[in-house]
């Protein structure tokens, strides 16, 4: 739009970061504004590049399990989950079906986790301050959880093909309990504080709607494709671990502005607790590990697919293995490339402040993109 | 969706191959006694088969293999986009022994869910490749980021230039002969 | 007359010190009261209480480089900030504190306010644009566009509270509301709309302050820090500091035209803590609003203010012409 | 040489440097700037449970400007690092580095040999005054290091050391 305004040279370029502080990270944005609307927007990529997918060829399968958990490090658990799958879907691994109930609890303890930091950090976008240390505040308890199962706070390294690294604790099961109790009363408040304010509905309804089409021809996956009226999530479409036996929905809103993104995520924030309820109901007894792992991992020849849902989206791992202890080549496909793909398109013609907004409600996590 | 129309609509595009790997040649028979005769007519030869495999989605992880020569991929992209595909990523691979780079294009649909996978080889020294990138606009990015990588051209690609590494980088770090000059 | 010069001067020291003084503590009731709307405790390791803590903030930046990077404008870069401070100290020689404690007791004291009050939103543009840098430019703009939509309701309100008062002296009009019933706030019998009007009187201030929800001018997450942006050191402190002065200045005003400034709610004992007290409550609801608020939108503020808060506060002045007229 | 004793001077500029001192350990204004994985540690380090604002270092200024420390957390890119360098430029005297997370300190798990982007430690081309290690540092371990940087700027720690069992 506004070739006018461009060629009148009316317009001039806005820098926004790679330090700034609704970039969430080292995004860069190069803004063609004319006044504060933005006629063109090109993100400026790789201020965050970290060779992750050379380093799986440099390093052997298990050693490069760390990597995983440090691309997407809110919801580090999915990404685990991802490539120990695919590993064991090449290695034809069995994990023990307590493993899997692990797996399932903690990637959804993850998820909530890394919902609630988006929460936060989207309204502190919007001018908001306060929501970002409440859900903080309940983040913590969930950390606290993963911290003692997993050992750490953030880049979990929890799975191991065929299984995963430790057991739970004995109060665990009661913890996570606990804790679904006081986030259910957490999110009415959320509601009552962030959702149902004026303000907040204003710059969100009808702000920033992306179309059905727009979508499919960017990739984008996840809730951002969820808010445009898209069911798809990989749990339910393409199940893998044990999510078939769970009974669980999948929040669709279909007016495709930052308000449906908002509140599919706030939604799946309630179905990933019901789902860790069923788990923790379900929770059978036995090895976490497969009894004969094997020793060393060299997945036979071949190319393999594995795709999870992730917080973000569907994170898709190709590997292709040439029967060694490395990967001979090793693509993350990560959900927010494709979804910030898009923002070129979307924010056309925005205002500025409209186009954080919808950039906040895209759910970036840079290192995530870049790799 | 017809998974059996969209093998069809596919075929013509597919390379033939000499079928090496036997279990997927025994996949394909079996799943494919309807288009058997057509086999027959349109390939002369027995033993060259078009490449185009159906693959076990709990072994592999996806549904469809098809390789085709360069040129076809924005046919190929074309006839998935029509069918409702979205286009999960492009990439790489280098073959260095074979002296070759292989571009795969991963497609998934949503419902029902079906992952076709195209993958074209390309001459190591020379890689070039037509952009899909008027017909899927997410491409652009992904075929930015494969030309970072591998150094591989998408003629006609609007805007090619590096993505993730720096703005005057000259090196493709993800082959496999790849040096760092300090 | 020498003792008038030294009355002056001391109210001058006075005033400079209670503005220096008051700003730096509501920077720390800010960050203590934010810290206990998002339950945390805030400052509490330096000093008592976290009391030194405006103190060694106030002592850091005035011992940081002042930078004046490249591409500026020197003189106005420098004046900006000054023009931040200056008037907001000044209004305060108006303001009566008690009945006998005010600077000076001038007949346009409600005026004179006004009138520095409009200097405030140049010290912004000229820093904004001084700065070169597009981020603060936009945020001048910004300012500019937002402080002259809310000047209008502002002055059309007290316009109306001139008309009722029937003066511009801040030290009568406190005088005529005595006790709660006659707070002007509640003076049903001048217009029925006195709450409404209170409400958009501080309202106004807020946005005039640049306060959240209005805060755009300083927008964190879009425009980095707004209109001082390049500004380091005591630039940055004058800004910060005029911006609190306006806001004492902003809830001084509400207090005095509809609170019954030092009058005591009972007509007991009327006195400065009254005005006081009545002062900080008031803050304390603008750092409540801020803290719980997100922002608005630049349109939507706009929108509130042409098309809901100058129709209404229009509508109370011909209701409050009216009233006059009729009773 | 000889040695020359120097007359105390009238005006004592030490015990108004000790106050500076004071004034500048006890409000370290830190960058919003975060680039990696370590960010959120530091986020949750300003957020309700680690509360970095009790020693008043709160203040997270999204300008350049405004800031007294940088704290680097997370992995410089060779993409990257003339921008952090700018930002650090853009600081006004006295300012202080806090490398945050190994990947600033040495380029922690992105070092291996032949790697071709990632700066192997944020002190290649800037001054760190304190390194914090961890893959990401606990909160707690960020206020140590905090902590760490007032004592280097005053000569003297107010708080108790915690010892390791």
């Amino acid at each position: 739009m506004n070739k006018a305004a461009i060629d009148n040279q009316e317009t001039f370029v806005l820098n926004l970061g790679p330090q700034h502080p609704a970039t969430h990270g080292v995004l860069r944005v190069k803004l063609t504004m004319d006044g504060e609307y933005i006629v063109h927007a090109e993100p400026v990529l790789g201020y965050i590049h970290r060779m992750h997918e050379k380093m799986a060829e440099n390093r052997t399968w298990a050693q490069y399990m760390p990597n995983t958990g440090r691309m997407d490090y809110l919801s580090a658990l999915s990404y685990n989950h991802g490539y120990a799958a695919v590993v064991e879907r090449a290695m034809g691994i069995e994990v023990p079906e307590r493993a899997e109930y692990l797996r399932v609890i903690t990637v959804e303890l993850n998820r909530i986790s890394s919902h609630l930091v988006w929460f936060g950090a989207f309204i502190l976008d919007l001018g908001g301050f306060t929501p970002l240390l409440y859900a903080f505040d309940d983040r913590e308890k969930i950390l606290d959880l993963l911290e003692s199962v997993t050992g750490s706070r953030l880049t979990y390294c929890y799975f191991r093909f065929g299984g995963v690294y430790n057991d739970i604790d004995e109060n665990f099961v009661d913890g996570t309990r606990e804790f679904i109790k006081t986030m259910r009363k957490s999110i009415p408040m959320y509601h009552d504080l962030v959702t149902k304010n004026i303000i907040l509905m204003k710059r969100l309804n009808d702000i920033g709607p992306i179309s059905k089409e727009t979508i499919r021809k960017y990739g984008a996956t996840g809730p951002v494709a969820r808010g445009s009226g898209i069911d798809y999530d990989v749990r339910k479409n393409e199940p893998y671990s044990i999510y078939p036996e769970f009974d669980f929905d999948v929040p669709v809103y279909h007016e495709g502005d930052s308000m449906a993104r908002y509140m599919v995520r706030m939604d799946e924030i309630e179905q990933s607790m019901r789902i860790i309820e069923q788990a923790l109901d379900k929770l059978p007894d036995g090895p976490v590990m497969v009894a004969k792992a094997p020793k060393i991992i060299k997945p036979p020849k071949g190319d393999y697919y594995q795709a999870v849902e992730a917080a973000r989206g569907s994170f898709g791992i190709r590997m292709v293995s040439d029967g060694t202890n490395k990967a001979y080549r090793l693509k993350l496909r990560s959900p927010t490339f494709s979804n910030l793909s898009l923002f070129s398109e979307a924010c056309e013609g925005m205002l500025l402040p409209d186009a954080l907004a919808l950039m906040g409600s895209l759910d970036l996590v840079i290192p995530e993109i870049d790799r | 969706m017809d998974f059996a129309k969209l093998k069809e609509q596919l075929r013509p595009l597919a390379i033939l191959e000499d079928v090496v790997a036997e279990e997927t040649a025994d996949v394909e028979v079996e799943q494919e006694e309807g288009a058997a005769d057509l086999d027959a007519q349109s390939v002369p030869e027995p033993q060259q088969l078009p490449a185009i495999n159906e693959v076990d989605h709990q072994a592999k992880g996806f549904d469809l293999d098809v390789k085709v020569e360069a040129d076809k991929v924005v046919e190929a992209a074309k006839i998935l986009d029509e069918q409702g595909f979205f286009l999960e990523a492009v990439t790489g691979v280098d073959w260095l022994k074979e002296n070759q780079l292989e571009v795969v294009y991963d497609y998934c649909m949503w419902q029902p869910q079906c992952r076709v996978v195209i993958r074209t080889r390309l001459d190591r020294e020379n890689p070039v490749i037509p952009t899909i990138s008027a017909v899927i606009p997410g491409a652009n990015w992904h075929e930015r980021e494969t030309h970072d990588f591998f150094g591989i051209k998408f003629s006609g690609h609007p805007n090619l230039i590096p993505i993730l590494l720096p703005e005057d980088s000259d090196f493709h770090p993800l082959l496999k002969d790849f040096k760092v000059n300090e | 007359m020498d003792s008038e010069l030294i009355r002056v001067i001391a109210f001058l020291v006075g005033i400079i010190a209670f503005a220096a003084l008051n700003a730096a503590y509501l920077v720390w009731l800010e960050r203590k009261g934010a810290a206990h709307i998002q339950r945390r405790i805030g400052p509490k390791e330096v000093g008592p209480f976290g009391l030194l803590q405006p103190m060694v903030d106030g002592l850091k930046l005035m011992s940081k480089q002042i930078l004046i990077p490249d591409g500026v404008d020197p003189i106005l870069f420098r004046l900006a900030p000054i023009l931040a401070m200056i008037p907001a100290i000044m209004s305060f020689v108006t303001i009566p504190f008690s009945e006998t404690l005010a600077a000076r007791n001038l007949n346009i004291g409600l005026l004179m306010i006004f009138a520095f009050a409009s200097v405030n939103v140049l010290a912004l543009l000229l820093g904004g644009w001084a700065s070169n840098n597009k981020y603060a430019l936009i945020s001048a703009v910004r300012s500019v566009s937002q402080n002259v939509a809310y000047e209008i309701p502002m002055l059309v309100t007290v316009i109306t509270m001139v008309m009722i008062t029937g003066t511009l002296n801040l030290n009568e009009i406190v005088a005529q509301q005595p006790n709660i019933s006659q707070w002007y706030i509640f003076r049903f019998s001048a217009s029925p709309l006195m709450p409404v009007a209170f409400f958009i009187l501080f309202i106004c201030s807020l946005a005039e302050t640049n306060r959240a929800p209005f805060d755009l001018g300083e927008a964190e997450s879009e425009l980095v820090a707004g209109y001082h942006t390049e500004y380091s050191s005591m630039g940055f402190g004058l800004f910060f500091m005029g911006e609190y002065a306006n806001i004492v200045i902003g809830c001084s005003l509400s207090v005095i035209l509809f609170l019954g400034g030092w009058q005591d709610p009972f007509g007991l004992f009327p006195g400065v803590w009254w005005f006081l007290i009545k002062l900080y409550l008031l803050i304390f609801t603008v750092i409540w609003i801020r803290w719980t608020y997100p922002r608005t939108q630049i349109y939507g503020l706009l929108n509130l203010s042409w098309k809901i808060l100058i129709p209404i506060s229009m509508f109370n002045l011909l209701l409050t012409a009216g009233f006059l007229k009729v009773f | 040489m000889e040695s020359q004793s120097l007359q105390p001077s009238i005006v004592q500029f030490a015990p108004l440097d000790k106050l500076l001192a004071l004034g500048r350990a006890n409000s370290l204004w830190p960058m919003t700037f975060g680039l990696a994985c370590c960010a959120i540690e530091m986020m949750a380090t300003g957020a309700s449970r680690f509360d970095l604002s009790r020693f008043g270092a709160e203040v997270f200024r999204p300008s350049p400007r405004q800031c007294d420390v940088m704290i680097v957390a997370g992995t410089i890119n060779h993409k990257m690092a003339p921008a952090v360098k700018t930002l650090y430029d853009q600081m006004p005297e006295p300012k202080w580095v806090i490398a945050m997370g190994n990947c600033a300190i040495s380029g922690g798990p992105f070092a291996f040999p032949g790697q071709y982007a990632v700066v192997e430690g944020a002190d290649k081309f800037l001054p760190v005054d304190v390194y914090i290690p961890g893959c990401p540092p606990r909160p707690e371990a960020l206020i140590e290091g905090i902590l760490e940087l007032e004592e280097k700027i005053t000569g003297s720690r107010r708080w108790p050391r915690v010892k390791c069992e």
